[in-house]
């Protein structure tokens, strides 16, 4: 019991410690792999939930592509001014606030709902269950997924093109 | 021929469409068409006229549904009783002697045809508000000769002193006919009819009540006052010497402006009810008489001179008919047309030969002149009231009126008034026909024989209407109008006083003027100054009427664009400012946008929850 | 045909839009013959409808009615919108006017107009639709959507062949009739939810058809008049709505000064339709909401109507007096004469009514004619300020002959419309508020002197430089001055053609008033 | 066990400091991040509820697959118009970028 409840705790806490170093670094490259930390904390949090493929994949696509993608994203935009901006003092403040409040509120709520305490055993290898299911129950969100990529990816690339390259 | 009365206004109609469809083909051939209608009217009118004056004739009246509205029935007709037999004789007669005479007046102008189809169009007004059965009918008409004659006195359109005399007389006319329409409304609801027959039914009958007869009474008077230029409405008729002179001679001399004593007299059984309206009638002629007569003494137009003249001698009119004298004023109305006219048309040929109009650059155009000479020396013994031309039986019919009425101070402003009429009238023949001429006018002559001719036919009138006492004519003309016998005591006394008035103010009017025939140039001082500037009555109404009025408007300008518009435009700028506020709320920038998001899901939580977390 | 003779004169002028599509926009000439012509067809149809109008027959006549839309609210509770259309004296003599007005218009076009001349015969035809439907609709969801199609098309032709303010113009236009438009739609669903409904066999039904809702509101016949269970709320929100909302059309005294930039910028057309039949409009709702829906509102305000009249009146007759050009003192007189219209309401008798109604009507041809002849004076030399005119009576005798003419009927001259009007209103008031009529007849002597003084300046006089030498009225200028001036002196001297054919609705409209 | 409420509150924190960066954050590459991270809440919470819910599935896994697929095709996009944006206007600062204001 101990050992989980350690693993929950590391793990939650990577997740957190990660986003609140992702708002409070200072250098864009920095905030980027503390991201990283975070996505890493989350795919430990889906392992003890016995979503193994999800933190494979979360892994994969967030702490893995995602991050390095913002990473390089990171190097090709910069060289901007980065001179003294306007402070927005009022608008910090009340972002924090309703930041706050918002979290407030979530936790508010989960600690007076009384949750289901069983879990459920989604079996063994559910990586399968979820292979069968995606291709029988949801296989036409699936197609429309892909199809979601595909105009990502030539949206993406029509975007980031530079303007008058013909080919 | 009484049912063919309709006839009489019909033609000078027709003679208006045609003038106004083909007028610019016909040119100086248009005046054939107005003489030709005038006459064949003239001719019905005459007929009309004996057969109405023979033993034992009825007045004929007839009518038809003009208007149906609901239970109100509004007619259109006429009718043929003494009054307007007569009336008609005296529009057609001097309506012709104009047309006439405005053949050769007006020739060579370039807008004749116009000229004619006016004439006409006022003649067919003016036929159809005498022969108009009811209220409304002659309400109808009276404006439309206020309008004809608001057309004729801005015939020179390009003058602007015509064009301020024609809305002068426009608006003045119209302040009187306020009374007459406010008036006739609200008769029509006490009556339920505007008939005139009906009207005075009710009158007599106590239908309506003394008080309301007093106040309708002198609310149509006020119109007749308008129309008529009786004091303190009197200010149009001098300005309205800017038309044409025969225009003059035919609406502010003979006709139109009669016709407020037509409508006094045409309504008098309604007058008659109210002795307080009868004496507001009275007095306002009596005061009428002399105040006019008073100007006309120094005036130095020939126009202006008989513009005050008429307004007396209206004055006149309407004193002797507030004094009961009904038969001496409309007698008096009767005779006044022709002689006025004659001297209007007098007046012309003289200023038609001299070109100008002013008494002291004329003199001495006699000799080139007899014919209008000699005319015009009729028209100005009749109508000082010498004794054998038409003037004087009815003037004296008017003294002896006022004087049976028993107000000793309207019998003597009459006489008074007598006398300063024999006197500008000479003043005016002697300076403008006898002596030498005062400047040098080459092409004085006689005028042509379509000039001549009606003055002619006039000044025969002129001296002979009068004699029509001895045909019955008063007796005549009384029948079933006035209830009462009119007290016929023969007053010598009364006529030697009146031969002494016209023979005294001639006699005063050559020792000023006959003998030594100068006219003084000094600039006019003390009351002849105040006489000379008209009693300054024009620059009374202008400041306390005109000026105050512009400026109220001017005032109601300012609070229209700036108060009102200013609303406007406030609720503009606060829509504006509530955007403005907006604006800087939408600032462009995505995390503004989420925080307002955000924070309206916070307030949307707390509102939710507010209940449930304390 | 003659069953669906309203719809064919709605309708009609579509076959224009039509017609133009297949006309290349460079070809003006075609483009302004089909504009005329077209224009035309409904006019004939309005004579032909005038003629087959049976005045003594009570209600509707030419009733058309055909389902269009249903919408089921709940099980037996239908919200129901017919097309349905219908006239009767009231709005009769207001279609064939509009269609008069309509074709003065579109003449008047041909030569005051210069650009566009498709899309302004487009819209125009659109408007058409709008102005004739507006006067036949006799369901108040059908009455909306004509009145907003006017004000629509409306807008864009200020707003694109105006003068040089024109956008101005066409937004301060759009502002103050869209708020108008919104508070009336307001209170038609207001009369929906509270007044418009039925009990037939098809369950509940909601609908906003006029007849219905008079028949609901007036009628002590009917059930919901019985139960008595309209609030005060209601009857008087809905009331004073209405008044606001075809006030500002009117426009009543505070909310006038949108016609007085519109006017100003408006293309001389458009000024003789906006006039000439829109803001008829306001006076129509008036006589037909306020009076028909809520007579006994009406009786209890009627003073209050009577004095806002006679402050119209005398308001703009006293602005109109201290302007400085001729357009202005048209459209102050506009205003001053909307004031005739309302004393003749508010003197709730059938005097008053005839005379209100005639005042419409009058005002209808008179304002088309003043607003043209300004539109003349305007193209010729690009101005109509009283100093820089004068003596044009010399130039053009013809067009100073009318534009006098045109004054004197509209100070009221008898023998033209404008005496019959005014005279019928006024005596109607006189009836019960003689003092108050009294008080008003001033206003006669105000009309007299800014007409007087306006045109004199501008006809009479010395001619001035800036008018010599042009040339007086054309063919195409012609006709609606001769046309229009023809229809002001047929009212003028035969006034039962017009009064005729009302006098059985007013009966129906006295009869709910109590009088 | 780790109960549900514990997962539950890991993700309502996360989702917190996801919102903070939203709205505060200059630099766009973080505000995505950001974005990425509150989806990363979700997911959190999908699973979560994959497991504990009342009728627990292995539905509540297949959502976050579809929406690790959005938040990817999001990022790409995302960048791509950071990479449009700064081609442009050579800065990324969320609060310089009101392009759309006029």
């Amino acid at each position: 019991m101990t050992g989980q409840y350690l693993a929950f705790f590391i793990f939650a806490l990577m997740a957190i410690t990660g986003g609140v170093f992702m708002i409070n670094l200072s250098r864009v490259i920095h905030m980027v792999l503390s991201i990283g930390l975070s996505f890493f904390g989350v795919a430990g949090l889906f392992i003890m939930l016995q979503a193994e493929f999800l933190a494979f994949v979360q892994v994969l696509i967030y702490a893995g592509a995602i991050t390095i993608m913002m990473a390089m994203g990171t190097m090709m935009t910069q060289g901007g001014d980065e001179g003294e901006k306007p402070k927005r003092r009022l608008h910090n403040v009340l972002s924090f606030l309703s930041a706050v409040l918002v979290g407030a509120f979530l936790l508010y709520g989960i600690y007076t709902t009384s949750w289901p305490t069983e879990p459920t055993d989604l079996g063994a290898n559910n990586i399968k269950e979820i292979g069968v299911t995606l291709f029988s129950n949801f296989v036409i969100p699936f197609e429309l997924a892909s199809i979601l990529l595909l105009v990502a990816l030539v949206g993406a690339i029509v975007l980031a093109k530079r303007d008058g390259e013909k080919d | 021929m009484l049912a063919n009365a309709w006839l009489i206004p019909l033609f000078p109609l027709i003679s208006f469409v045609l003038l106004v469809a083909f007028g610019r083909q016909l040119k100086e051939g248009a005046a054939y068409v107005g003489i030709l209608s005038l006459l064949a009217s003239f001719v019905v009118a005459v007929g009309v006229f004996f057969e109405r004056f023979a033993e034992g004739a009825h007045d004929y009246i007839t009518s038809f549904d003009w208007l149906n509205i609901g239970d109100f029935v509004f007619t259109m007709g006429f009718e043929v009783n003494q009054l307007n037999a007569m009336m008609l004789i005296v529009v057609t007669l001097v309506s012709l002697m104009v047309h006439l005479y405005s053949k050769g007046y007006m020739h060579g102008d370039e807008r004749f045809p116009v000229f004619y189809s006016y004439l006409s169009l006022f003649t067919f007004s003016m036929l159809m508000l005498v022969i108009s059965p009811n209220l409304l009918q002659a309400y109808i008409f009276w404006e439309l000769v206020g309008a004809s004659s608001f057309l004729l006195i801005g015939f020179y359109f390009f003058k602007p002193s015509a064009r301020a005399a024609a809305k002068k007389a426009f608006l003045t006319t119209r302040v009187g006919d306020l009374g007459i329409f406010i008036g006739i409304s609200l008769l029509f609801w006490q009556t339920g009819t505007f008939e005139y027959a009906a009207i005075f039914e009710a009158a007599h009958s106590g239908v309506l009540s003394p008080e309301f007869i007093t106040l309708t009474s002198i609310l149509i008077f006020i119109g007749a006052v308008g129309k008529s230029g009786q004091f303190p409405l009197h200010i149009w008729l001098p300005d309205a010497m800017e038309g044409p002179t025969p225009v003059s001679a035919l609406i502010h001399a003979a006709t139109m402006v009669a016709a407020g004593v037509y409508l006094v007299a045409r309504l008098f059984p309604l007058f008659e009810a109210s002795a307080t309206a009868m004496l507001t009638v009275a007095i306002i002629g009596g005061v009428t008489a002399i105040f006019a007569a008073s100007i006309g003494l120094v005036q130095n137009d020939i126009k202006r001179v008989l513009a005050y003249s008429t307004v007396s001698q209206l004055g006149y009119m309407m004193m002797a008919l507030g004094s009961a004298g009904y038969v001496a004023g409309v007698f008096h109305l009767f005779t006044h047309a022709f002689f006025k006219a004659l001297l209007f048309l007098a007046a012309g040929s003289v200023i038609h030969s001299v070109g100008t109009q002013d008494i002291k650059e004329m003199g001495g155009v006699g000799k080139h002149m007899p014919i209008t000479k000699i005319v015009f020396l009729i028209g100005a013994l009749a109508i000082a009231g010498v004794p054998g031309l038409a003037g004087f039986f009815s003037k004296e019919e008017i003294l002896i009126a006022t004087y049976d009425s028993g107000n000793v101070v309207l019998f003597w402003l009459a006489l008074t008034a007598a006398v300063m009429t024999a006197f500008y009238m000479f003043r005016l023949y002697f300076l403008t026909f006898s002596g030498t001429p005062r400047h040098e006018n080459h092409h004085v002559h006689e005028s042509p024989i379509f000039m001549t001719l009606p003055m002619i036919i006039l000044a025969v009138l002129a001296i002979f209407s009068g004699y029509v006492v001895y045909a019955g004519f008063g007796e005549w003309l009384a029948h079933g109008v006035i209830s009462g016998e009119e007290g016929e005591g023969h007053h010598t006394w009364i006529m030697v006083l009146s031969i002494a008035a016209a023979f005294g103010g001639i006699g005063l009017a050559y020792l000023l003027y006959g003998r030594n025939n100068k006219v003084s140039t000094a600039e006019p001082k003390g009351l002849h100054k105040l006489l000379f500037n008209k009693y300054y009555v024009d620059e009374f109404y202008g400041t306390t009427v005109i000026k105050p009025y512009t400026l109220f408007g001017y005032v109601l300008k300012f609070f229209d664009k700036y108060v009102i518009g200013g609303l406007v435009q406030f609720t503009a700028w606060i829509a504006v400012a509530i955007g403005r506020l907006g604006q800087r709320l939408q600032n462009g920038q995505v995390q503004a946008y989420s925080l307002v998001t955000i924070l309206g899901l916070v307030i949307l939580l707390l509102s939710m929850t507010a209940g449930r977390l304390w | 045909m003659m069953e669906h003779i309203l719809s064919l004169i709605t309708f009609s002028p579509l076959l224009g839009v039509l017609l133009l599509l297949f006309v290349p926009r460079d070809k003006a000439g075609s483009i302004k013959l089909i504009g005329v012509l077209v224009t035309l067809i409904p006019l004939v149809l309005a004579f032909t409808m005038f003629a087959g109008f049976d005045s003594a027959q009570e209600g509707f006549q030419f009733v058309e009615d055909a389902s269009w839309i249903n919408i089921p609210l709940a099980e037996g509770v239908t919200v129901q919108f017919n097309y349905t259309l219908g006239v009767d004296g009231l709005s009769m003599p207001l279609v064939v006017l509009a269609t008069i007005v309509a074709l003065m218009s579109a003449i008047a076009a041909v030569n005051m107009i210069q650009k566009r001349w498709k899309e302004y015969f487009i819209l125009f035809f659109l408007m058409q639709v709008g102005l004739f439907g507006v006067f036949t609709a006799q369901n108040l969801f059908l009455f909306f959507i004509f009145f907003e199609i006017s004000l629509v098309t409306m807008f864009f032709l200020i707003g694109v062949w105006g003068l040089d303010k024109r956008e101005d113009a066409a937004f301060t236009f759009l502002l103050y009739n869209g708020l108008g438009s919104a508070i009336m739609l307001i209170s038609f669903i207001a009369l929906l939810v509270n007044a418009g409904l039925v009990e037939g066999p098809a369950g509940i039904i909601y609908t906003t058809d006029m007849q219905t809702l008079t028949y609901n509101l007036t009628n002590p016949a009917s059930p919901l008049f019985q139960a008595g269970q309209y609030s005060d709320v209601f009857l008087y929100g809905v009331f004073f709505a209405l008044l606001v909302a075809f006030g500002i059309k009117l426009p009543l005294f505070p909310f006038h000064s949108w016609i007085l930039k519109v006017h100003y910028q408006a293309p001389p057309p458009m000024s003789m339709i906006l006039s000439g039949v829109l803001l008829k409009i306001g006076a129509y709702g008036l006589m037909r909401m306020e009076v028909g829906f809520f007579p006994s509102i009406a009786m209890e305000f009627s003073t209050m109507l009577l004095v806002l009249g006679i402050v119209n009146l005398l308001y703009g007759g006293i602005l109109a007096f201290v302007q400085e050009d001729l357009k202005m003192v048209v459209v102050y007189s506009s205003i001053s004469h909307m004031g005739i219209i309302l004393m003749g309401i508010g003197a709730m008798n059938r005097l008053g009514f005839q005379g209100a109604i005639f005042q419409m009507v009058s005002h209808g041809f008179l304002s088309a004619i003043f607003f043209f002849i300004v539109g003349v004076v305007y193209t010729r030399v690009h101005t109509v300020k009283f100093e820089e005119l004068g003596g044009m009576a010399k130039v053009m005798p013809f067009t100073s002959g009318i534009l006098l003419t045109a004054g004197m009927a509209s100070l009221g001259l008898p023998g033209m419309s404008g005496f019959i009007s005014e005279f019928l209103s006024f005596l109607g008031v006189f009836e019960n508020h003689p003092i108050l009529a009294a008080v008003a007849s001033i206003g006669i002597v105000l009309t007299s002197a800014y007409l007087l003084r306006a045109i004199l300046s501008v006809t009479y006089g010395p001619t001035k430089e800036i008018l010599v030498g042009m040339p007086d009225a054309r063919l195409t200028e012609v006709i609606p001055m001769v046309v229009l001036l023809g229809f002001i002196i047929l009212i003028g001297v035969y006034p039962a053609i017009l009064s005729d054919p009302l006098q059985t609705t007013l009966q129906s409209f006295l009869i709910r008033i109590g009088g | 066990m780790v109960p549900l409420g514990g997962y539950l509150a890991v993700g309502a924190i996360l989702f917190s400091i996801g919102v903070y960066g939203l709205l505060t954050k200059k630099n766009g590459i973080i505000v995505l991040l950001s974005i990425e991270l509150m989806l990363n809440a979700v997911n959190v919470n999908l699973v979560a509820f994959s497991r504990f819910g009342i009728a627990a599935n292995i539905t509540g896994q297949i959502f976050s697959v579809f929406t690790i697929t959005v938040a990817a095709a999001e990022a790409a996009i995302g960048l791509a118009i950071l990479v449009a944006i700064f081609r442009n206007k050579a800065t990324i600062n969320a609060s310089e970028i009101d392009i759309m204001k006029r």
